[in-house]
Parts: C-alpha cells; structure tokens; sequence
C-alpha cells in the first residue's frame, strides 16, 4: 500500500544511520536513550492532553464551557496547572514514612512507564515485542497496587489507609476478570504477543468477527479496566466525598502531579490494550470486498487508527465518570465476585468452545 | 446485588435464580445505557451550555432593578438629595451601618433647620437587608445594583453618601 | 564488561541490598517493601536471562499476589508502625549461622556442580511449548503436578471461605450494635 | 491498628468506648462530606461503622440571643442566615409569629405572595440538595443539571426580592414589595421547564442500578424511631410518619390548597429520597393553583413603624423544606422580644444520624447524611 512517511519508516531511517556512524553498542545506548525521551515526552503529552480533554468532556456533559481562559478555547490550560504543580511545594507530613512517601509516587509513573514498553503504537512501531506481551502487561500493571498501598500507610493518615486498603482489595479483584477478558482473545488468537494479536485481526476486529462472546469480553474488560485505575464509579480509593482525596489526601506539588499522571497513563495504557486485544491496535477499519472503501481506509496513517481507537474507549472512560454514581466497598466486591467473574469464566467457556469449533470468522 | 438466592442455594430455586440473574444484569446495563444517553445528549448539544463568562460579559449584563447591591443616595444635577437627617434609617437598621451627622443650616428666612453634614455608609457592615430603604420618608437613600465590592482595605467600604457641598431638595421636608 | 554484565551486577546489588534490609529492617512494612525489591531484582534476572515467562509468572504471583497479602496482613495487625524489638544477641548469632550454613550449601552445589555451554538456541520457549508441556501426560510432562497443585490450591481456597465464614448466628445483630 | 495521631474531641467518652480494633476517623469540620462545618467523630470497625458522634458548634453564631437586642422588624433579617436553604419560609414564620402578637389581618395578596414564595424556596431547596446528594454518591453531573432549574428561581427571586439567596422579603404585616411585573410570566416559564426537565433525573440518577443499590436499605429509620428522635420533613415522612405542617397545623391559607402530604413507607435513604422528588412535585401543583389567581390589593397590611407585642408569649410552626420549623417569641411587652427561641428541624434530624449508622459502611454514611439534608447553620444557629 502507498504508505506515507510512517513512524516505522523514521524509526527505521533513524536505525540505519545510527547503525552507520556508531559501533552497535552506542547505537544501542543512544536508541534506549531516544527511546525514553520518546516515553517521556509522551507522558508529558498525554497528561497535557488527558486532562484537559477530561475536563472538557465533564463540562459539556454538565452543560458548561470548561476551562476557557488560557490558549485559544482553554487548550493550554493544563499547562498552567502543570506549571502550578511544578512550583509548588511538596509537603512531607511529620508523622509519615519519609522514604516510603517520597518513594510511592516514583514506583506509580515507574510502574506506568514499563507498561508503555510492549504496545503497538503503529504498524511495525513497537519499542519492545516481547512474546507474552499480554502476560507482562497484567504482570507489571499488578505492581501498580504496591505503590498505593505505599502511599496510603506512608501518609500516617486515616483516610489514606483506607482508601489504601479499598484500592487493593478493589485492583487484586479486578484483575481477575480482567485476565479473564484478555485470556479469551488469547484464546481466539493463540499468541500473547501484542504484535501478533494485532496481525490475527487482518481480516477483522475480534470485536466483530467474535460474535457475542468476545463483545461481553469486550464490556467485561472496560469495566474492569476502570476499576483497575481507580476511576469512577470505581474510584472507592479516592471517594472524595468519603475519604477527601483517600490514598493521595496528604500529596501535594509535584508529589501528587506524579500520582496524578500515572492515572492518566494507565488510563490511556489500558485504553491502547483494549484498543489492541479487541479493535484491532493500528489496522484500519475494513468492510468485507469493499475495495474502494478499504483502500480510502489504509491511506489513513496506521497510527493515527491507534489513537483514534484509543482515545475512543478513553471517552467512553470518561463518560462513565461523569455518569454514573460510585458503589459502595462491598457493591464493589459483589460486582467483581458474583456478576462479573462468573460471566467472564462462563464467556470464557464460549470463546473456548467457539475458538476450538472454529465458529469465529 | 440480586435479592435472589445465593449462588449455593437449595437447587430447586436454581432456576429461578438464573433467571432473577440474567435479569438483574439487563437491567443493570439497561439503566447505565439510559443515563448515558442522557449525558451524552448533553455532551453533544453545546445549545444547552448555560455558564455566563462573567468577567467578559460586564457589559452584557442586566441586573434586576430590585437588586440589592449597596445603599446610594441619589442627587440631582443640581447636587441635591432628598435626605432631611430624620436618622429614621439609622433606627431601622439592624446592625449600625448607618450613622447619621446631622449640622444646622441657615435658612434663608434666618431660621436654623436640621440638615445633615454627613450620612455615613458602612458597607462592611451592610447585610443588603432593605430596611433603611422601606424606612425612610422622603426616599432619600435607595438600593444600587453593584457588585463588585471587593477592595484591598476594609477602611475604603466606609462611605460618606452625600456629595461633598450637596444640598436638600427644595420641598423635602 | 559489556552492558550486559553490568546490568547483572546492578540486578545483583539490588536484590542482595534489598535482601539484607529485608532482613536487618525493624520496621515491618518497610520490611515487606525491601522484601518487594528482592522479587522484583530476581524477576529482573529473569528478564536478563530471557525468560519473560517465567519473570513474568514470577512478578504476577509475587509481587502482584504474595507481597500485596504480606502488606495487607501488616495492616490488619495491631501497630503496624511501631519498631519491632531488637533481637537477642543469641538469636542474631544463630540466625547468622543459619545463613551461613545454607549459603555455604548452594555454593558448595554450584561449585560442584559443572556448568555446561550449550550452543542449543533454542531455550527460549514459546508460549505454545509451555502449554503443551504443561498438559502433557508424556513421561515428562507436568500434566499429573499441574493438577495435584490445583487440588492443593482449591483445597486451600475452600479452607479459607470456611473459615471466613461465620454462622449466621454469631454475626454482631443491629441490638448488639446498639448496645455497645 | 495504626500510629496513634487521633485528635479527640471528647477524650473520656471515647477512650472509654474504645476497644481494640476500633479505628477512629474525623469526618469534618472541613471535609467534602459535610456540607458545612460539622464535625463527626466516627468509629469504624474495618469499614463498617460503631458509632457516629457530631460535633457541633463551628458555625454557632448566638442567633437566638442577637435577635434579643433587635427589634421585631431587625430580627427576621437573621433568620434567613439560618436555614439558608429555605430562607423565605424562616421568615414566613417569624412574620407569622410577630403578627400573630400583633393581632393584624394582612392582605390576600401577602398571602397567596408568601405561599407561592414559599413553594418556590422549596423547590430551589430540593433542588439543590438533589444536585448534593448526587454528589455525595460520587456523581458529580446532576448537580449541574439541578442547579440549572434552581438558577432560574434565583432569578425569579432576584427580580421580585433583590436578592438571591437571603430575601428578608416576608417582613410583619405582609411583603416588602410588591411582585415584579414579570413575576407571574417568569414563574409560569419556570413550572413549564421544571417539568419538562425533571424527568431527566429519572434517567441519570433515580433509575440508575448503583443509585438505586447504594440507597435501597440503606440508613434504616423506623416509624417508632423517627417519631421519638423528633425527626421531622421528609426525613420524617419517609418512615411515614405524617408530620407535614401544612396539613396538620395550616397557617397562610394552606387548607385551602389542592395538594397531598407525601408518605413513603420505605423507612430507607431511597424514602427520604423519593419524598422529596415527589413534594417537588406538589409544590409544583400549588404553585399552579395560586399563580394565575392572586388576588389584586395590597401587598402589606397598615402596621405602625414601631412594633409592639403585648406581654405573653407567642408561638408559630411552618414546615422549611428540611422540616419542621418553630419560632417561639416571649414578650415582655417592648420592642424586642425577651426571649426568643428557634426550634429547628435540622438539629432533630441529626440526632437520628447514629442510629441510622451504625452497622452500616462508611461510604453509606455519606448517603445517609445527604438524605437527611442537613444545612448546618440550621443546626448551629
């Protein structure tokens, strides 16, 4: 197909030059150090861009404007509050846990940032293709819990301790039919590698060609997703109307920008597997022999069809914030228990089923 | 969340149980999808916005005439106001905002009459109550339709109300 | 030294350093922490060595599943944050021989044991080759420890919700409630 | 549990209370939970709450004893700083309680003006603890969507009275002003968008699974219990007790209005919630009986400047949007009262807050606090 200069094409360009001029250690030196610039600099962007797009999306569903003073329509406005942070000073409180304190929001942007290593972010455009690339994903995110934990018994305050304990109790749970929903289209595809997964769905997203079964995956899996990054109506560990702010009352400055970040982060990182598992990561939308149709479709950059799935099912995140009431800790746990787990493990039994019949497309 | 059985209930209710289950589930996500509907609606209807951007619309905005921002005095183009230093709106209010100096003028007949020298406003002290309004005789004092009180030192909300060398109206008595 | 070797040895110091402060800490939440840095180091071995499998298995059921129930049993115990007692010097001088004793058993094994250098690529196993193995009723496969290590866990699991259950008579009524 | 960094309140009572396991937590003076500076000192076992303790008196301003010192036409100003919610209606009752001294007939138009005042502060009252409670629940946009409507009677409130949210409008003797011109028009565009608009909230928030589970059983509170903790309002009619002061002891005209006293027999926190929708409402239903029917004359009776209660004492319920409300004036026969009490309805319905609790889980308490619709300068004067 008649690609443009695609990110693969200039990581490639920038591989065989660094290739030419320096010996192979360098070059690798020098690409993991462009790759963490990458990494960071798309932390920095996701945070600018998450949050105001948060905050616009919960204005125009409560029928306000939103942020509208800095920048044109407000867009810079999350720059300021980054410079606001950033100057501002970070508290320690006198009874807390120093080292741990400080160490907890590190472990949080540190988990995220592992977490940004195996997705496909573009056709060819992967920093780590690692085969069990779902396994590590659950792995690494599964370390997420420890720094809240962290944070809420450093802070030496009660309402971080149990918003502490809420959170582990609520991301341990959660992780079970989340596994579950991702198992199932590793079921469908018979790899764990994210590339892999991406290319099984050439011919169609799991989404449509795995009938019912994999759309329950599908919703399973967003549920579950937003109880794993402690959003609402999930967000029992920040509750601010019960707990202030829960495990992060006691953060402040940059302390509670890092906290607040790795949110964002994991939000977008379990948005982009979604994005991946069931609609298919970057490949372009097709319709059966609709030759023109699809043609018009793979001139779309492959990374631009990332994002758009990702920041699709960001939305739909996001909606469901600024929808739905939080649950209570034992509504919590009865949603997780009763309803979602004995679904995902029936559904799982259907894709199963489904996957051996070979009843998929 | 069901109020059904529990799952290791006696078996002849399983049935009903998958039943009550299945059910709950649908209506569960029956009643998310409704209130998304709802929001969404609103997400992408900006018509509906109802925010004013204050600072902005300054001059756009009307405020009732009623408004009860501060106690003015009006005077006319000839520096005259209406007060006769009856001290009827001092007595009214609850709180001492007003305080009335009263001096006596020389009438042109020769007469001394009760005139006042200054009719003293403490803003700060100002509950936006209307009693010195509906107390007062000769509608002197009236209520102005500001805002925007805020200053960097509470000893500037202490306000003389009459014009410096103003006048009673011929008439008022 | 390539980059290899160094990331061996910064895999290393991490792992050992957080290893003795697991040990020598007297703060027990910091302990578990420290505790956390082991498994993680030792995951990272794994990784080194190219079984993203197994570092992977290791970082889920360590990491994710036993140091999150260490930290949630911390919480659940009266003061959590209080200094631990120091220990008797008798009791620190058997530990240390204890130590001692069990390094010197594996080094003694390591030494003994010879080490050969295989020119075999093919180590590094699929996912596909896992499965299979681990369902396999061949001579070596792990169908037979598989299921007898489920048995063990549901025999566990059903232990736990037993005794988690309480009858429904001794559960604290609204009048015992009110009465305290 | 826990490093020792409690701060009691009250350090006999609660050491002796304490056992092991207990984990004592402060919801308050400033915390986003209360809406206002109350303090309560909660014991949790785990989640699950043992005890709930309010603290009062961050806000106490000595209302009751500044309204000695002031005249009977100064006090009611300070009324409206109680309840501020239902503003109007604490008037209405000292308004009430002064004429009721005073031994004067005010005009048909003051009354039906009053009613229809009155209904409206009631419906902005609602209105706005809908938006709250939502909140209280963790969601944040149907604050926003209530506070849409209830903008609109704050217009209309500013346009009559001048103010929107302390009116000191329903003064002795009848009204301070006439209505507005655009009074009648305005409120009619109000009643057509509240009820095109309410049914909104079935969908995001009344029909809603987690709503509904997150209220349902939730903050159990018993006929018996009710009527002996002297709830009143809706917290009240929820257990149904009929307790409506409208119906029971009318004042302003009020018996000769269409409109039902709503009883909900739940006893729950979805009872108190759904009272309130549906007085919403009613109040909806008498303000279209009274808008287009108001009579023409004067809108204050002829009262002297200076007023005077003869010696006795003097004593007037209402029902505010949260409850029943009292104003009890003893006079000594000058122009300030000599004694003067406010029976509050928010103060009562607190009390019933630990029963409520206990057992229940911490997120719940939240709940429970919001069904109450505590307005905690109405508790403090």
């Amino acid at each position: 197909m008649g690609q443009m200069i695609s990110l693969s094409e200039i990581s490639k360009i920038i591989d065989n030059w660094l290739r030419a001029t320096f010996n192979p250690t360098w070059t690798l030196i020098i690409e993991m150090v462009i790759a963490g610039v990458c990494v960071i600099g798309l932390f920095a962007v996701l945070g600018l861009v998450l949050v105001i797009m948060e905050r616009k999306v919960s204005a125009w569903i409560q029928i306000r404007l939103g942020p509208n003073r800095v920048g044109p329509k407000g867009m810079f406005q999350s720059m300021a509050d980054t410079v606001k942070l950033l100057v501002k000073e970070g508290l320690t409180p006198d009874g807390a846990d120093k080292f741990l304190f400080n160490l907890a929001p590190l472990i949080a942007i540190v988990v995220a940032m592992l977490l940004m290593a195996p997705i496909a972010f573009a056709r060819d455009f992967q920093m780590w293709d690692i085969n069990i690339g779902v396994l590590y994903v659950s792995a690494v995110s599964s370390v997420m819990v420890i720094s809240i934990l962290m944070a809420g018994w450093a802070s030496n305050n009660k309402y971080s301790l149990l918003g502490a304990m809420r959170s582990g109790a609520q991301i341990v749970s959660y992780e079970l039919s989340a596994g579950l929903s991702i198992i199932a289209i590793v079921i469908l595809t018979g790899s764990l590698s994210f590339n892999e997964i991406v290319h099984s769905q050439v011919d169609g997203w799991w989404i449509f060609k795995g009938h019912i079964p994999v759309l329950i995956a599908f919703v399973i899996f967003i549920i579950a997703a937003t109880a794993e990054t402690n959003r609402a109506p999930f967000d029992l560990a920040e509750a601010e109307s019960e707990l202030t702010a829960g495990f992060h009352t006691e953060y402040s400055g940059m302390k509670f920008a890092l906290f607040f970040l790795a949110e964002y982060v994991n939000v977008f990182i379990v948005c982009a597997i979604g994005a991946t598992l069931f609609l298919g990561g970057w490949m372009p939308f097709h319709i059966g022999s609709w030759q023109g149709f699809n043609q018009v479709m793979d001139y779309i950059p492959s990374s631009i069809w990332f994002m758009g799935k990702t920041f699709f099912l960001i939305f739909l995140i996001m909606w469901f914030r600024w929808t739905f009431p939080r649950l209570r800790i034992d509504q919590l746990l009865n949603l997780e228990w009763k309803y979602l787990l004995p679904i995902s493990m029936f559904n799982l039994l259907l894709v199963t089923a489904m996957a051996i019949l070979g009843w998929h497309f | 969340m069901s109020k059904g059985l529990p799952l290791w209930g006696r078996f002849g209710g399983g049935f009903m149980f998958l039943i009550n289950y299945i059910k709950t589930v649908f209506s569960t996500v029956k009643s998310m999808l409704v209130g998304m509907r709802r929001t969404g609606y609103y997400f992408t209807h900006h018509k509906e916005i109802i925010t004013e951007e204050y600072p902005d619309n300054r001059e756009t905005m009307h405020l009732p005439e009623r408004f009860k921002g501060e106690v003015v005095m009006p005077h006319d183009e000839k520096n005259e106001h209406r007060c006769t230093g009856c001290t009827a709106c001092e007595l009214a209010c609850p709180n001492g905002t007003i305080k009335v100096v009263t001096k006596f003028d020389i009438t042109p007949e020769g007469k001394k009459k009760k005139a006042i020298d200054k009719l003293v406003y403490h803003l700060e002290l100002c509950t936006m109550c209307n009693l010195c309004i509906v107390a007062c005789p000769s509608d002197a004092i009236k209520m102005a339709q500001t805002f925007e009180h805020s200053v960097f030192d509470r000893s500037q909300l202490t306000k003389v109300l009459n014009n410096p060398g103003s006048k009673i109206m011929d008439g008022v008595e | 030294m390539t980059g290899s070797t160094i990331i061996f040895y910064l895999l290393a110091l991490l792992t050992l350093v957080s290893a003795v402060l697991a040990v020598t800490s007297r703060q027990i939440f910091r302990a578990a922490i420290y505790l956390l840095f082991t498994l993680i180091g030792i995951a990272g071995f794994y990784f080194w060595m190219q079984y993203d499998f197994i570092a992977a298995v290791q970082i889920i059921v360590y990491v994710g599943g036993i140091t999150v129930l260490i930290i949630f049993s911390i919480f659940l115990t009266q003061q959590a944050g209080e200094l631990l007692p120091k220990q008797k010097i008798g009791r620190q001088v058997f530990a240390a021989a204890a130590v001692f004793c069990s390094f010197a058993l594996v080094m003694l094994q390591m030494i003994n044991h010879h080490f050969t250098v295989t020119a075999d690529q093919s180590t590094t196993p699929t996912i596909a080759a896992i499965g299979e193995k681990m369902l396999a009723t061949t001579e070596d496969g792990y169908a037979l420890p598989f299921e007898v290590v489920s048995i063990l866990l549901l025999a566990a699991m059903i232990g736990c919700i037993v005794i988690a259950m309480r009858p429904e008579d001794t559960l604290p009524n609204e009048q015992d409630l009110q009465q305290k | 549990m826990y490093r020792e960094t409690t701060i009691v309140a009250d350090e006999n009572q609660n050491l002796a209370a304490k056992e092991a396991g207990d984990f004592i937590i402060n919801v308050g003076p400033q915390h986003p939970a209360t809406h206002g500076v109350l303090h309560l000192v909660i014991t949790l076992n785990g989640e699950t709450i043992k005890k709930v303790e309010p603290h009062l008196g961050f806000i106490h301003r000595s209302i009751e004893k500044m309204c000695e010192s002031l005249t009977y036409r100064q006090f009611i100003y300070v009324t409206s700083r109680m309840d501020y919610l239902s503003s109007h209606i604490n008037n209405h009752a000292c308004a009430l309680c002064v004429e009721k001294g005073m031994q004067v007939e005010i005009p048909g138009r003051a009354k039906v003006i009053r009613i229809l005042m009155d209904e409206l502060t009631r419906i902005a009252s609602h209105e706005l603890w809908l938006g709250a409670m939502a909140m209280d629940l963790g969601a944040f946009t149907p604050f926003f969507h209530t506070f849409r409507e209830r903008e609109l009677i704050n217009d209309i409130m500013e346009e009559t009275c001048g103010a929107r949210l302390t009116m000191n409008y329903i003064v002795p003797g009848g009204v301070m002003q006439d209505i507005h011109p655009n009074f009648q028009k305005k409120v009619k565009d109000f009643v057509k968008q509240f009820t095109s608009k309410i049914g909104e909230m079935d969908e995001i928030v009344t029909g809603n699974t987690i709503f509904q589970n997150r209220m349902k059983g939730v903050g159990i509170l018993s006929k018996e219990d009710a009527v002996s903790f002297g709830c009143t309002g809706p917290a009240a009619r929820g257990s149904g007790v009929s307790c409506d002061t409208r119906k029971i002891f009318p004042y302003e005209g009020y018996e000769k209005l269409q409109f039902d006293e709503i009883l909900e027999n739940g006893c729950d926190s979805f009872a108190r919630y759904m009272i309130r929708i549906r007085e919403m409402q009613q109040s909806i239903r008498i303000i279209e009986q009274l808008i287009d029917n108001i009579p023409e004359g004067d809108f204050q009776a002829k009262t002297k400047a200076v007023i005077k209660l003869p010696k006795g004492e003097f004593y007037q319920r209402v029902e505010t949007a949260r409850g029943q409300f009292g104003v009890f004036i003893v006079s000594e026969g000058g122009t300030t009262p000599y004694r003067i009490k406010f029976r509050s309805p928010g103060f009562s319905n607190l009390s019933a807050l630990d029963h409520m609790a206990r057992g229940s889980k911490l997120g719940d308490l939240v709940a429970m606090m919001g069904t109450l619709d505590l307005v905690i300068p109405d508790i403090d004067r």
